[in-house]
Order: structure tokens, then sequence, then C-alpha cells
């Protein structure tokens, strides 16, 4: 009898692309929630006026954020989904193992969030595009960014989005892992979040956890960040997998 | 042919029934091939490994011999060798079945032995 | 060589067991059936062979390896069973595309012709097909793969009774053109046995028998007449069904360790000796009571 | 009250999920039969966002508003000059070589009284008498400082001051009030947050409104009244 010696490495690449061709109805989410954040988008985030007696000034200030924080909600929520069954046992059709199966969910979340990155970031561009047309009555002008930072901004988005993806990711394990999750996560961070707010007259936590991030101003320090982060949070996962079944 | 599968005979029987056929009816000779366990398995659609225990009830009764690496092929005495089986085992089961169920009947000896005579030579005249 | 073995497996769902103290040897290039009924452990057992589940308890080897979690039993192995997903967004064609870049002994030419042959077209979605179809698909996928270890579980359910019947010869016809060792599960064991060679039953998690097919068709022998006489001539044997049989009449069935002088005897007494299909053996045997469902209104 | 703050995101981001839930499961698990459309449907997007990226590159620096930006010390600069050269101004002495205030506007007016009454109720009003040769006429110069808001100049949107001149009476009305929209493209939050000085979430709202004032040449022999400053 002959059988056959497989690598993992060469596996993780068969499921990968197993995988790139299976979830890509999932983009079509990508390109709807991207078109409802260009439309929230021209609400302007805030507005601003004020002058002289001979001078008012009305500013509104459209920034590609909105755009930005739908597609990490969007990565977030594919990092949930394909943890689930459905998606899981997918995998199990064919040849692999949970190690298989982990890394080419890994691969295929760089690479989703890698496109919805650019998508964010050209869908800005079209957002400005049909602003300038449909807002005639305001003179516009631009932030202007260097290319250096230009890139670092795209980089940045990219380590957001998938940074959502891998909490998703794990959140998703969680709730595999033991359905309970599903209302112990909710209610223990909006419980703690309403709790804080309740005895402290202010709710910091979801915000200093924002400004570990968001504050950072140094891009390799962001970058290993999020990048120990996201690590983390797949190690946890790849342990709640390991103690999980697939049911035939 | 097909096989009875619900039979009460167990199917390698049949086979090897059907191959013994074969050889009285010269379909295959001495010392010729005979069909494989697979193509037997094709034939009949059934499992390759019942078909082999047929293939092998002929090879213990040396109606078949064995070639290294070739398959099995139609002995020289085969032929002899089945009709001498069928006559001792076949035809006496028969004969006994046939006695047995007189003796219920009530049917006397000399009825029996009449009524077997005269159904041997009607198939007799009807071959001819 | 032994391509499965395992060794007093066990296998705990919560508080009951589905199996228990299961051992067993499956040899390379054999068709077994794996025959039980509903909620037998059939396909728990199965799942555990394929690499998927984990025993509680016991040893279980595939190909000298654990196949927990093993990528070189799954590389080897393929399990069709009634729960296997595919993507819906991929097409027929695609999917055996993916799946010939998955197994090493993939025979496309094999997989385009049946799907030709059952009229699946390789442009529809997986999603689109009827539960029949379905099965169908995976079947296709799960003899074209072949793989050293093929496993079906209850593939045909949901098969119309021409397609079954195209299955089980396009896989002995499979089997004969490239030899494996298949595990096929089913509670209808009629239907498959003329290609099995070997029948392992299980019984609420155990193992019940486990030898060839012809073995079994000779392993009991039906005794039926007045319900005397049965009595008398079963007493202190193995019996494994009893029932009534018309007025004052008795059928039973015991292991079959007669000699022809013992059943010739019978037959004069005026007992009447019947063979035991493996179909109705494995019935009788998976039964909860020795009288049947009768059991419940006597 | 923090309830409600919450509640808002809250309904925001489940509405989100499970539209995304919806199109991802429907498109997986039922008859949404995207397939082998999937792939022109995202190539389709990416080009249409491609093109979209390359038209505003190329449309929107002519759409935009030009405007130089300062610096946050730029702007400093800018207003410690308007006050000095202001200030000075107001001591009696006008540097004409400054560059803190442009020209928007200048008139020369025939003139030709020995007194010029000068009303300007809300902006300031230098004069320099020049020399005879220049008699007959009134030379006026309306000065401003830039008008800056989000460090973006915006000093050419603003309107000049009216001047009338009526026998020897001058009057100085202030300008047709200017009203300006602004849209200010940002970049998102992770642009932002590694570019120079603006740190991430926080917002740069400063405006800043240049002074303005009239400069006036006077032939020599004529008199100002009103509330002027004389220099040089």
């Amino acid at each position: 009898m002959y059988l056959a010696e497989v690598k993992l490495s060469n596996i993780v690449k068969k499921q990968y692309s197993y995988k790139l061709k299976s979830y890509s109805s999932g983009f079509t989410s990508l390109i709807f929630i991207q078109m409802i954040a260009i439309l929230f988008s021209f609400n302007g985030s805030s507005m601003m006026g004020g002058g002289s007696e001979t001078f008012s000034y009305d500013v509104k200030y459209f920034t590609g954020s909105m755009i930005l924080v739908f597609t990490m909600l969007w990565a977030f929520i594919v990092g949930i989904l394909i943890t689930t069954k459905a998606y899981r046992n997918d995998d199990y059709s064919f040849v692999t193992n949970q190690a298989a199966s982990q890394y080419s969910n890994i691969l295929f979340l760089l690479s989703a969030c890698a496109f919805a990155g650019v998508t964010a970031f050209l869908s800005t561009h079209l957002f400005q595009l049909i602003a300038v047309f449909v807002l005639k009555d305001h003179s516009f002008m631009m932030q202007q960014l260097t290319v250096g930072e230009m890139l670092k901004g795209l980089c940045a988005s990219y380590l957001y989005i998938f940074l959502l993806a891998s909490i998703g990711y794990f959140a998703g394990m969680l709730i595999q892992f033991n359905r309970a999750f599903v209302f112990i996560l909710p209610v223990v961070i909006f419980g703690l979040l309403i709790l804080e707010g309740v005895v402290t007259g202010e709710s910091t936590m979801l915000f200093k956890t924002g400004i570990f991030f968001g504050d950072e101003t140094s891009f390799v320090l962001f970058a290993i960040k999020v990048i120990g982060v996201s690590s983390l949070f797949y190690a946890a996962a790849s342990f709640l997998l390991r103690q999980m079944e697939v049911k035939a | 042919m097909l096989l009875n599968l619900n039979s009460l005979t167990p199917i390698y029987i049949q086979i090897a029934d059907w191959l013994e056929n074969e050889i009285l009816n010269a379909s295959i000779n001495v010392d010729e091939k005979i069909y494989s366990q697979y193509q037997l398995a094709e034939m009949f659609n059934i499992n390759p490994a019942t078909a082999a225990k047929g293939l092998n009830i002929l090879a213990d009764e040396q109606v078949l011999y064995k070639k290294r690496g070739l398959g099995m092929f139609v002995s020289s005495g085969a032929r002899e060798i089945i009709l001498e089986k069928r006559k001792n085992q076949k035809l006496s089961g028969m004969v006994k079945e046939l006695a047995m169920e007189a003796v219920q009947l009530n049917v006397g000896e000399d009825e029996l032995v009449t009524l077997i005579k005269d159904m041997h030579r009607k198939i007799k005249e009807d071959m001819k | 060589m032994n391509v499965v073995s395992c060794q007093g497996v066990m296998k705990r769902y919560g508080r009951g067991n589905a199996l228990r103290n299961l051992s067993f040897t499956l040899a390379e290039n054999s068709i077994t059936g794996l025959i039980g009924r509903n909620g037998a452990g059939k396909t728990t057992l199965l799942s555990i062979i394929a690499g998927l589940q984990k025993q509680t308890s016991g040893e279980v080897r595939v190909f000298s390896e654990n196949p927990f979690n093993n990528l070189k039993v799954s590389a080897n192995t393929i399990f069709i069973h009634g729960n296997m997903t595919f993507p819906a967004a991929m097409t027929l064609s695609e999917l055996l595309q993916t799946a010939g870049s998955f197994y090493h002994n993939w025979n496309n030419q094999l997989a385009e012709r049946l799907l030709e042959y059952f009229s699946l077209d390789p442009s529809q979605n997986h999603n689109n097909l009827s539960k029949g179809m379905k099965s169908t698909f995976n079947m296709i996928v799960g003899l074209a793969a072949r793989c050293p270890l093929t496993i079906f579980d209850e593939p045909t359910s949901g098969m119309d009774a021409g397609v079954r019947k195209d299955f089980y010869r396009a896989l002995l016809k499979d089997y004969i053109a490239s030899p494996r060792t298949i595990i096929l599960s089913s509670h209808l064991l009629n239907e498959v046995e003329d290609i099995l060679e070997d029948i392992l039953l299980i019984k609420e998690g155990e193992k019940c028998l486990h030898m060839t097919v012809e073995d079994m068709k000779e392993y009991a022998i039906g005794i039926s007449g007045p319900a005397a006489a049965v009595e008398s001539w079963i007493a202190e044997r193995e019996i494994i069904h009893q029932q009534t049989a018309g007025v004052n009449g008795t059928y039973a069935v015991v292991r079959n360790v007669f000699s022809e002088e013992g059943l010739e005897r019978a037959r004069l007494q005026g007992l009447e000796m019947t063979p035991v299909s493996a179909d109705s053996l494995c019935m009788y045997l998976t039964s909860k009571t020795k009288g049947g469902i009768d059991h419940v209104f006597s | 009250m923090i309830i409600v703050t919450f509640l808002i995101p809250i309904i925001l981001i489940a509405g989100i999920m499970s539209v995304v839930m919806l199109l991802f499961k429907s498109g997986q698990r039922r008859g949404f039969n995207l397939g082998g459309k999937m792939k022109w449907i995202l190539g389709g997007y990416t080009v249409i966002l491609l093109i979209a990226a390359m038209l505003s590159a190329v449309i929107l620096p002519a759409k935009l508003t030009s405007g130089k930006t300062y610096s946050t010390e730029q702007i400093e600069q800018i207003q410690d000059e308007e006050t000095r050269v202001f200030d000075e101004a107001m001591n009696g002495k006008y540097d004409p070589g400054q560059t803190a205030f442009n020209k928007k506007k200048s008139w020369s007016l025939p003139f030709s009284e020995r007194t010029l009454t000068v009303s300007a109720p809300s902006i300031s009003v230098f004069v320099e008498h020049t020399d005879h040769s220049k008699d007959g006429s009134i030379e006026a110069v309306y000065y401003t400082g830039k008008f800056i808001i989000e460090r973006i100049d915006v000093t050419d949107k603003s309107n000049p001051i009216e001047l009338s001149l009526a026998g020897s009476d001058l009057s100085v009305n202030n300008p047709i009030p200017t009203e300006v929209n602004m849209g200010l493209f940002q970049a998102g939050f992770a642009f932002s947050q590694f570019s120079d000085g603006t740190g991430g979430m926080s917002f740069d709202s400063e405006a800043t409104f240049g002074l303005g004032f009239v400069y006036l040449k006077v032939p020599a022999g004529v008199e100002v009244k009103g509330d002027v400053t004389y220099v040089n």
C-alpha cells in the first residue's frame, strides 16, 4: 500500500487557496458595508463654525475614518464567521488537521484584510470624488499627506483591520468552544463599561484600550503592539480549537 | 447467468458450480486460463474475495491448478473430477431427498423406480 | 498488514457511552460493512477512525498511526458522511478540482465521467443540489479520491434505487481497478452484502460479530415446526431469535452447530430447517429482545 | 444618560453585524448563487475604486480651493508679524516694505478739497501725506492680514471694504459679509495618527482672522479729520 506523505506547509497552502475560493461570497458584504460607509461619510464627522461680523465660516470634516471603522467591523464579523461550524467543517471535507486549518484561516484573514484595507483606502477617494460633485456650494480642502505618511497610514489601516479580525476570530472560537459565550461576552464587556460608568462617573476602559493603539505615534511600536496582541489572540484560539472535535 | 442471491446455496458455491458448467460444456478447455477473481467479481457484482473462495474450492478439488503469478488453469482431469463429484455428491443428495419425499408421500419402491426410469428416458429423447 | 486496528476503544458523550470496549482490526484491501442499527455508534466509530474525533480511552491505529488530528492519516483517508459540507460558493467542477489538489491518487477522469453519468451539471453549486444529488456527488468524490482508506457512512441516503445500484456497482468496479481498504456503513445489509467481504456488526457501541459474509450466512439456522418439537430441539442451545409462527408453530434461530446427521434427524421429526440470511441474522442479533416487536405485545 | 450614549453605537454595530452576517450566510448557505460571478463582482468593484482613485487624483486638485497651508509655528509667526507691523503703524511708523499684510484693493480718488473727513467705524485708517506733485487725488489701499481656518489660507475668500467719497467726506464701510462653507477632507485616523504634528484623535480647530486697515495717501496740503492715525 502506497501512502502519500504530506507536508503541513503544502496542505496549508492548498487549504488557503480553497478558502479564498469558498469564502469569496463574504466579500459582497464588504462592498455593501463600504457603500453604506460612504453614505454615512457625507454626514461629515463634526461641524464647527464661527467668524467675525464680516466673515463667517462653517467647516465640515469629511474623514475616511467612517469607512475604516465600518471595514474594521466587517473584519471583526468575518473573524467570527469563519470559526463557525459550517465553515470549520468545510476544511474537514478535504485533507486537514487543526494546525492546517488554523494557519490557513490566519492566512485567509491576512489576505482578506489586505483587500479590505486597500478598498477602504480607495473608497475614501471615491467618496471625495462624489463629494466634490454633490456638495457644490462647498469649498473643499484636503489635508495633504506626504507619500511616507500615506504609506504608513495604509499599513496602519491594514493593521487596525487585521487586529479586529483577530479579536473576532478569538471571540468566535470562544463561542464555538461554549455557546454560552454568545451571551457572556457582550454582557461582560458592556456590563463592565456601564458599571464603570456608574461607579466612577465616566467610562474610560474602552477609551484606554483605544489609546493603547490610537495614541501610539511611533509606527513601529504600533505595528509591534498590533502584531503582538493579534498573535496572543491566535494562540488562545488555537488552544481552544485543540479542545474541539468535528462532528460527522 | 445470474446468481440467485437469495438462494440457500452460498454465492461461492454457485460460482464454483457455474465454473464447473463452463468446463463441462467446453467453454473453457484443459490448460486454458480460467476467469480471475476480479473478472468474476465484475461479472457477478460480488466481492472478489467471495469469487476467490469459489475458485479455491475448485483448486482444492484439483479441477484447477495454479501457476504462480499467472492465475489458475483448468487441469487435464477436470471434466472427470467434476462428473465424479456431481455423481457422488449432487446426485446422491438429490436421490436422498427424492427418497425422503417418496416415503412421506407413501410412494412404493417400484413406483419410484418407474417414475425415475420414465423421466430419464424422456429427457434423453428430448436432448436428441 | 492491518490498515485499521482498534483496541478497547471507548467513546463517551456526556453521560452516555457511544462506544464501549470495541476491538477489531481491518486488513488491507478489503471491503468491510459496518452494520448496526441507528444509534449503534457507527458514525462515531468512523469519525474516530477518520481522525475527526478522539476516543475517550483505548487505542486506535490507522496506518499504524494515531488518527486524531493526524495529517498523514487525513491525506490518505476520505470519509464521506451525511453531514459533509462543501462551500456553497463553489461549483461542482471547482470542488472536483480542489479535491484533486488535495488527494494524491485523485482520478479526475473517473470523477468527470461519473458526474456526467449521474447528470450532475459541473457548473452547478453544491448548495442547489437535492439531498440525493448531494449524496451522489459526495460519493463521486469518495470514489475518485482513491484513498488507501475510503470510508462511506450511509452513502446512499436520499438516493433512489437505481442510483444506489449504480453506486454499489461503481464502488466494486473501482475497487477492482484500484484495490484499497473500504469501510461501508449501512443499516440495510441486504443492499450491500454481495460486494462486502467482511461484516462488522455493532450493537449499542459494542462489537457483536466480525466475520466474512459467507461465514455469516452459515452462522445460524432457522428451525420451524410445531412449538413443542421446536422447543425440545432448541433446549440448551444458543437461541438468537424465537417467534410464534402460525397456529401452535414456532420459528427459532439458533447457532448452526449441527452435523448433517443431526439435521437429517430433525427433518424426519417434521421440523423444517432453513438458512438464515445475513441480513435477518443481523436484525435478530441487534434487536433488544429475543422476541422482537412481539415482545412488547405479549 | 450613560446607557443612552452606549445604546446608539450598540444599535449601529448590531445593525451592521446583522447585515454582514445575513449577506455572508446567504451567500454561503442558500441559493445566493454568486459562485463564478464573484470574481467579476470583486474585480469590478476594485476596478471602479481604482478608476475613482485615479479620477480623484486628476480632478480633485482642480476642484480644491487652492490654499496655502501653514504649520502652527508659521501661523504664530504670521500673527506676531501682523501685530508688530500694526503696532508700529499705530505708533506712527509704517514700513512700506512689510509683507505681513497684503494689498486687497486699491482706489484712486480725484480730490480737490482742502479738508478730508474720514468716517471709519470699525476699521483703522492710517494716513500718509505725500508731496504736492500728487495733488488732485487720494490713493486708498485696503490691506488685510491672513484669514486662516484649519491652517489653510482663505484670505482670498474675504471681501474688501466699501469705500465712498462724497465731497470731502470719505466713508469706509464694512465689507459685504462673506460666508464660507468649507469641506475639509481629512485622511482617516489611521493616517493622521502617524503624520507630524497632529495627534491621532485630536482636532486642530483654530481660526485666525487677520486685521485689516486702510492706508490713505493724501496730498500734503490736505487736512484730514476723523479717527485716523498719521504715519511717517
